[in-house]
């Protein structure tokens, strides 16, 4: 923790980045993103295991952008998100420097290669419990499935804060948004909440770095991040493409085998 | 609100038979912004024609929908109907009712109903059109033909006739290809080289013709009428401007014990070598993995005894960018190598040979001077057996095709041997004996009946050695399946046709579609013939399947044709069925994030980066844009972007969506 | 592939020759598995495989015979079931692909075989003895005591490795897994012609002419390229060769006395394991190699 | 509801050989079930998995999706992108509770006149042996546009 102080306060202070994105405390035991602009805020920053959110969300807002060069505290998670916002040219190796969090030091990953080795050894897991939930969902028949997504889906307000917490959703505009044609109703009513988050999927298979911020972010605890989850596995069982591997764009959606293996088209 | 014109087609009895059309027509004026809806008996007749003009101008309709049979069969006939009623042509929509209802449903009220339903979804998808402008692009004049065998030959010869350029190249030292290694051809026997050195010389002088020998295509970009080809001439270490193919350096260079590939192996060549006599041009070339210079540092003997001083041990390869409107492949085709034969031995026994092979031993010019002598002691046979389908039609260990030449050229064979080995015995064993074509049945008739070749119908299990003698072990089908074993001197594999190698890169690099034995895929297998999927690229001879002399000739001048077709319009226009990323006001500009996923997933490189500067040209954004001239209107990229900032003209998310909802 | 496991588990299924005509196999079989640390286990309760006759006269049977073994196989929980008997292995192999391939065929055996438990869907692999031996050929090298330093014709014969479609093994006109086995322990095949042909199989007993003839041309080839043995993976084939040597022999000038061994004997002995185990003495040609020149005892010490 | 049920379906084919091959059928007049309603795109690719989606809350009790074999894309590799994401799409719905039988994607060439046939048929009555989407349309019913 000090570790990460200390660089935060000597970044800053030589003015190398004009911000660091890190944790703070919140209410009670949770943690909150700050942005510590000042060598003398340093000491703000938290590390801890509380520190779950991936700030890579803010990376690409443009109040952000607009401050310079910026220093973000990385979670394993976070450090994919560079990589496929790189990917999808959204970020400049020049203007972004990871602190990656590992057992407890603090390391600099300057650039975009350093990141993809960092990231190559990170295993391709999820939570126990969120797997749990995905094999227990797949297990069970697609009646079933569909009652439990009817049930959960039925609470979705469509505040979007899944899509707002997530550092893929950086669209301007966003498919929910458009009106020409009205693909999904605005209100929140039933099928258009399945067809929402049936978007959601689709758009972050092979894009979804894992991080579950979308699920976290729920305000009536929908699992949504299942969803892109599941959607991401299925990318990397059939295709071995993963989003963010790599800072060169390498997306399974928009690129193909034409031995592609499939057992459904008749 | 639109005022849109619906007329239900009769076809006489073909819709009418079966649909109701007079319900369709009344259900069509129901429909939310059809102002006019009528039937007649026969749309696309003049009468039929004049009534839907005129309605455009009496009804003042800004759409139209033909309901009628096929988009595909009648849609540019209305499109240029609607243009002379006054409206864009891509106002008029079809509703296909008999191709799609009434040829293939019962008479009934389920019918008309789905005929209203048809007429409802291009009623609404009309209304969300868009007037639009073909596309219009100019087009090079100069042809690009790939390979120097007898098909680029007339190909090349053709377009330039034309008085359009050709470049033509050719990967190998000489043009010429395989017809230049043949004896003599079915069914005339006249010599091959006889009727193809004229050629390859006219090919030589043509002003308009310019060859590129041992080069190759590195890279084609662009699209019909414009395409970019990157042409890589391999230095040949000559100065080919003094050359004057003297041969000095060939006889002079100490490197005598290379196999000659012209001769299949059969005898030698130097390190420094012009292919053949009647090379194309008549230039020798430093094969670089056997030269001593290049090998030890050391020799030059060549560049000592150059008369001209023309040899350029320094000389690189040279890289060309040319523009050119369409392009003609023709890079021919291999025979299938010797590794699938284990069971004949060939490889394993010398006198075991393929077609090829044999074609150079008797051939006039070739290491024999036309004596049919086996490889291995130079004897000559007197029993001599061919094996037809040596891998073609063999699912298991070759291709399921038929090669479609070995019939005719092993005919040929073994008429040739008969006649220059008198007393011989040849035997040809096959499977069914394909000759149809002009006098190709009465050419193997004489071979059986005037040269006495003794056909057997059946395969052969094993060819193998019995001390120094080859046993030829197969089975006579039709004398009850008996088995025989003949002793033979040699044998003749007529190995099996297949694709070039590296066809399958060349198409990719291409990006035309290739069958699974990478033969490439002609547009349509009936109507198509000498066109790819890809505009502008079209086929000739052997790259596309097996084929003889004769075919590949006509294919290649039918591939002229088109090129010539081609290059005989001012410009070209295209159909404006493209896809558009959508621009904004600022500070928006586009709803594009530039993302450029759907730059990965365009199978044409269409999508481009530009960047939206302000007046001090500062990059305010970077956003996509599709190259109109490239975009060939698939709508991949649109189903790709999250942001619905692409869409395709002709086929719009609104438009799309709009069919949808009206079912 | 598995050439590293310590112990490794296989189905195993007899027929009727590895308990009758061919004991010689059986017991060299097993002698080789126990040193390669192999453990074979019989297919329980199992049946005929549904070869020489059976196949010739009604074709359900000869696919529902093997199934059951497959599907007993099954139960036992055994993935891979090895048929040292050449025609065995043929028809397993044969069986499994016929209901793989053609969905009537499976429907009718189902229906056959509703009495037997199991799937037909995923069927225990079938291989036959050269394969297993390629498996574990890794193992086989080390464990050598005494190089197998002979000459030989390795023999396939015809239901080894057709129809290639079917049995998958090796290359079907030119197959060399058993040349390659030969030289892992030290021996040195000859590059012949008839290591695909017909030797006459079940003709061993019904016209033995027909054996001599087709036996005849094999040893003459095999012996003119100076073939010291003839090596074999399959009952009949050692049978024609070896059982109706005399007929061959007529046929032969001159007459040869070369053996004919099985894959396994030529391990066995490399392995070092004692000829009784390998069942040497039931051979009608008696296993005898010409002597070797013995590399003189001078030689190691002035290595030195 | 006396009448016996009659699925609403809806397909969604390319230009170049689905709908080409649709129209084979038609000139070679092989009947089929009317059920189907057509919607015409240049290619596979362009197929959005929206579209698929919305047919079923549009009321759509079964879907059909086809375009060019493997290889025989008009647009070179349209259908290849088209398989790509229906592999996922595909687990999505299944992951989502939709009944992947009502869903039938197929690979039919402009030659393959009586394969549209049939594939049509066989859909039909899968999705008739299905009957209504219940379970969707509820969804749908509540309030939409």
């Amino acid at each position: 923790m000090e570790a990460l102080q200390n660089k935060a306060k000597e970044l800053l202070a030589a003015s190398a980045v004009k911000v660091v994105i890190g944790y703070g405390k919140g209410t009670g035991e949770s943690r909150r993103p700050i942005f510590v602009r000042a060598a003398e805020r340093a000491g703000d920053l938290v590390v801890d295991t509380a520190c779950t959110q991936n700030l890579a969300t803010y990376l690409t807002k443009a109040e952000v952008r607009a401050l310079g060069r910026i220093a973000i505290v990385a979670i394993p998670s976070t450090l994919r998100s560079i990589l496929q916002l790189a990917a999808e040219k959204q970020l400049r190796e020049e203007n972004v420097l990871a602190l990656a969090i590992v057992d407890g030091g603090v390391r600099e990953l300057a650039t975009f290669d350093a990141i993809e080795e960092a990231v190559a050894t990170i295993p391709d897991a999820i939570g126990e419990a969120d797997q749990k939930m995905i094999d227990k969902l797949t297990a069970m028949s697609v009646g079933e499935r569909r009652a439990f997504w009817a049930d959960e889906l039925g609470r979705c307000v469509k505040c979007y804060a899944c899509r707002s917490s997530c550092p893929m959703c950086y669209c301007e505009r966003c498919t929910m948004d458009c009106n020409r044609p009205q693909w999904i109703p605005v209100a929140s009513h039933a099928i258009g909440n399945l067809e929402y988050h049936m978007v959601r999927a689709m758009h972050l298979a092979g894009r979804c770095v894992e991080c579950g911020t979308c699920g976290a972010a729920c305000p009536v605890g929908i699992p949504v991040h299942l969803l892109t989850f599941f959607a991401e596995q299925t990318v990397r069982r059939q295709f071995g493409q993963k989003g963010g591997a790599s800072a060169k764009l390498d997306y399974a959606m928009s690129t193909f085998k034409p031995d592609d293996k499939e057992t459904f088209i008749r | 609100m639109s005022r849109v014109g619906v007329f239900i087609c009769h076809c006489g009895e073909n819709i009418a038979g079966t649909v109701d059309v007079a319900a369709v027509a009344k259900a069509a004026l129901d429909m939310p912004g059809v102002v006019h809806a009528v039937e007649y008996k026969y749309m696309c007749s003049d009468p039929g024609q004049t009534m839907l003009k005129d309605a455009i101008r009496d009804k003042k309709l800004d759409g139209v929908v033909v309901a009628a049979c096929s988009p595909r069969m009648h849609e540019p006939t209305f499109r240029r109907t609607a243009e002379e009623g006054g409206i864009n042509p891509y106002q008029c929509e079809m509703a296909n009712l008999r191709e799609h209802c009434s040829w293939v449903h019962e008479k009934g009220e389920p019918t008309t109903a789905k005929a209203v339903d048809l007429v409802r979804i291009q009623v609404e998808k009309v209304k969300r059109n868009h007037p639009l402008k073909p596309i219009r692009v100019p087009i090079t004049k100069k042809a690009l033909v790939l390979g120097g065998g007898i098909a680029g030959i007339q190909a090349a010869l053709d377009i330039a006739n034309t008085g359009s350029p050709v470049l033509l190249v050719e990967k190998s030292p000489s043009i010429g290809g395989h017809m230049s290694q043949l004896s003599e051809t079915f069914p005339t026997l006249d010599c091959s080289q006889c009727i193809l050195t004229p050629r390859m010389v006219e090919v030589a002088r043509h002003p308009n013709i310019t060859l590129y020998t041992y080069s190759e295509l590195e890279k084609l970009e662009g699209f019909i009428g414009n395409f970019k080809a990157t042409i890589r001439k391999k230095a040949r270490k000559i100065d080919e401007k003094l050359c004057n193919g003297c041969g000095v350096c060939q006889q002079k260079c100490p490197v005598k014990k290379i196999p000659d590939q012209f001769n299949e192996g059969l005898s030698n060549r130097a390190a420094i070598y012009v292919p053949f006599p009647q090379a194309v041009p008549n230039k020798p070339v430093i094969d670089l993995a056997n030269c001593t210079y290049y090998k030890t540092g050391k020799c030059k003997a060549c560049e000592k005894l150059c008369p001209t001083k023309a040899i350029r041990f320094d000389q690189e390869d040279q890289i060309e960018v040319h523009d050119v409107g369409a392009v003609v492949l023709a890079t021919g085709y291999k025979t299938m190598p010797v590794g699938n034969f284990s069971e004949y031995g060939y490889g394993k026994y010398k006198d075991v040979i393929d077609g090829m092979k044999f074609e150079r031993l008797a051939s006039a010019s070739g290491p024999t001077g036309g004596a049919i002598k086996r490889p291995s002691d130079g004897k000559t046979p007197e029993t001599i057996v061919f094996i037809a389908c040596a891998g073609s039609r063999d699912r298991l260990k070759g291709v399921p095709y038929c090669s479609k030449i070995c019939c005719m050229y092993t005919a040929k064979h073994a008429m040739l041997y008969q006649h220059k080995v008198h007393g011989g015995k040849a035997t040809i064993f096959y499977m069914d004996i394909r000759a149809a074509g002009k006098n190709y049945d009465e050419f193997v008739r004489r071979a059986v009946e005037e040269d006495g070749v003794k056909y057997v119908r059946g395969r052969v299990s094993r060819v193998y050695e019995d001390n120094g003698q080859l046993v030829v072990k197969g089975v006579d089908t039709l004398l009850g399946g008996e088995q025989l074993e003949i002793r033979a001197d040699m044998v003749v594999l007529a190995t099996a046709v297949q694709a070039q190698d590296g066809a399958e890169e060349l198409a990719q690099t291409l990006h035309v579609s290739y069958d699974p034995y990478r033969f490439f895929a002609e547009a349509h297998p009936k109507l198509r013939p000498v066109e790819t999927n890809t505009a502008g690229i079209f086929l000739a001879g052997a790259c596309q399947a097996p084929r003889d002399i004769p075919e590949t000739v006509a294919q290649a001048s039918g591939a002229a044709v088109k090129v010539a077709g081609l290059f005989s319009q001012p410009e070209l226009t295209r159909e404006p069925i493209i896809a558009v990323v959508d621009r904004q006001p600022p500070p928006v500009f586009s709803h594009c994030v530039g993302c450029f996923l759907c730059k990965s997933a365009c199978p044409y490189q269409a999508i481009e980066e530009e960047s939206i500067k302000n007046r001090n040209g500062d990059v305010l954004k970077v956003v996509a844009k599709v190259n109109p001239g490239l975009c060939q209107g698939c709508g991949t990229c649109v189903s790709t972007c999250r942001t619905k900032a692409i869409d395709l003209q002709g086929f719009s998310n609104e438009q799309v969506f709009a069919e949808l909802m009206s079912i | 592939m598995s050439g590293n496991l310590a112990t490794m588990k296989v189905g195993y299924f007899p027929g009727c020759s590895l308990q009758g005509s061919s004991r010689d196999f059986a017991e060299s079989l097993h002698a080789v598995a126990k040193a390669l640390s192999i453990e074979l286990c019989e297919v329980p309760e199992w049946n005929c495989c549904g070869a020489s006759s059976g196949h010739m006269i009604e074709h359900l049977v000869s696919v529902a015979l093997p199934i059951n073994v497959l599907l007993k196989a099954q139960k036992a929980g055994l993935s891979q079931v090895m048929a040292p008997c050449a025609s065995c292995y043929n028809r397993l192999a044969t069986a499994s692909y016929e209901v793989a391939n053609s969905p009537t065929t499976k429907a009718q055996v189902e229906k056959v075989l509703q009495t037997t438990p199991g799937s037909i869907d995923k069927l225990p692999r079938v291989l036959n003895v050269v394969e297993l031996l390629a498996q574990v050929a890794g193992q086989i090298g080390p464990k050598v005591a005494k190089k197998f330093e002979q000459t030989v014709a390795c023999y396939y014969g015809c239901l080894l490795v057709r129809p290639a479609k079917i049995t998958g093994f090796d290359r079907t006109e030119d197959p060399v897994e058993m040349d390659k086995l030969v030289a892992t322990v030290g021996g040195k095949s000859i590059d012949w012609n008839f290591k695909t042909e017909c030797c006459g199989a079940s003709f061993s007993v019904a016209r033995t002419s027909v054996v001599g003839r087709l036996g005849a041309k094999i040893m003459r080839d095999a012996v003119e390229r100076k073939a010291e043995a003839i090596v074999v993976a399959c009952p009949m084939c050692h049978s024609n060769l070896d059982l109706r040597r005399g007929e061959i022999n007529q046929r032969l000038d001159p007459k040869t006395d070369i053996p004919v061994l099985f894959i396994t004997q030529v391990i066995g002995l490399a392995l070092g394991l004692p000829e009784k185990e390998l069942g040497l003495g039931r051979h009608f040609v008696p296993v005898r190699f010409p002597a070797k020149p013995v590399a003189s005892p001078a030689a190691t010490p002035a290595a030195q | 509801m006396a009448d016996p049920f009659e699925p609403k379906m809806t397909a969604f084919v390319c230009n170049w050989c689905t709908y080409a091959g649709a129209d084979l059928t038609g000139t070679s007049r092989i009947k089929y079930q009317s059920n189907v309603r057509v919607i015409r795109l240049p290619c596979t690719g362009r197929i959005d998995f929206m579209l698929v989606m919305k047919a079923f809350s549009r009321g759509s009790d079964g879907v059909i999706i086809s375009g060019c074999h493997p290889n025989d894309c008009h647009y070179t590799s349209g259908n290849y992108h088209a398989r790509r994401r229906w592999m996922v799409f595909r687990d999505l719905l299944d992951f989502m509770g939709i009944d992947l039988r009502r869903v039938t994607f197929s690979w039919v060439s402009a030659a393959e006149g009586a394969k549209w046939a049939e594939l049509v048929n066989d859909a039909t009555n899968t999705v008739r042996a299905l009957g209504p989407y219940k379970e969707v349309q509820q969804l749908a019913a509540v309030g939409i546009e």
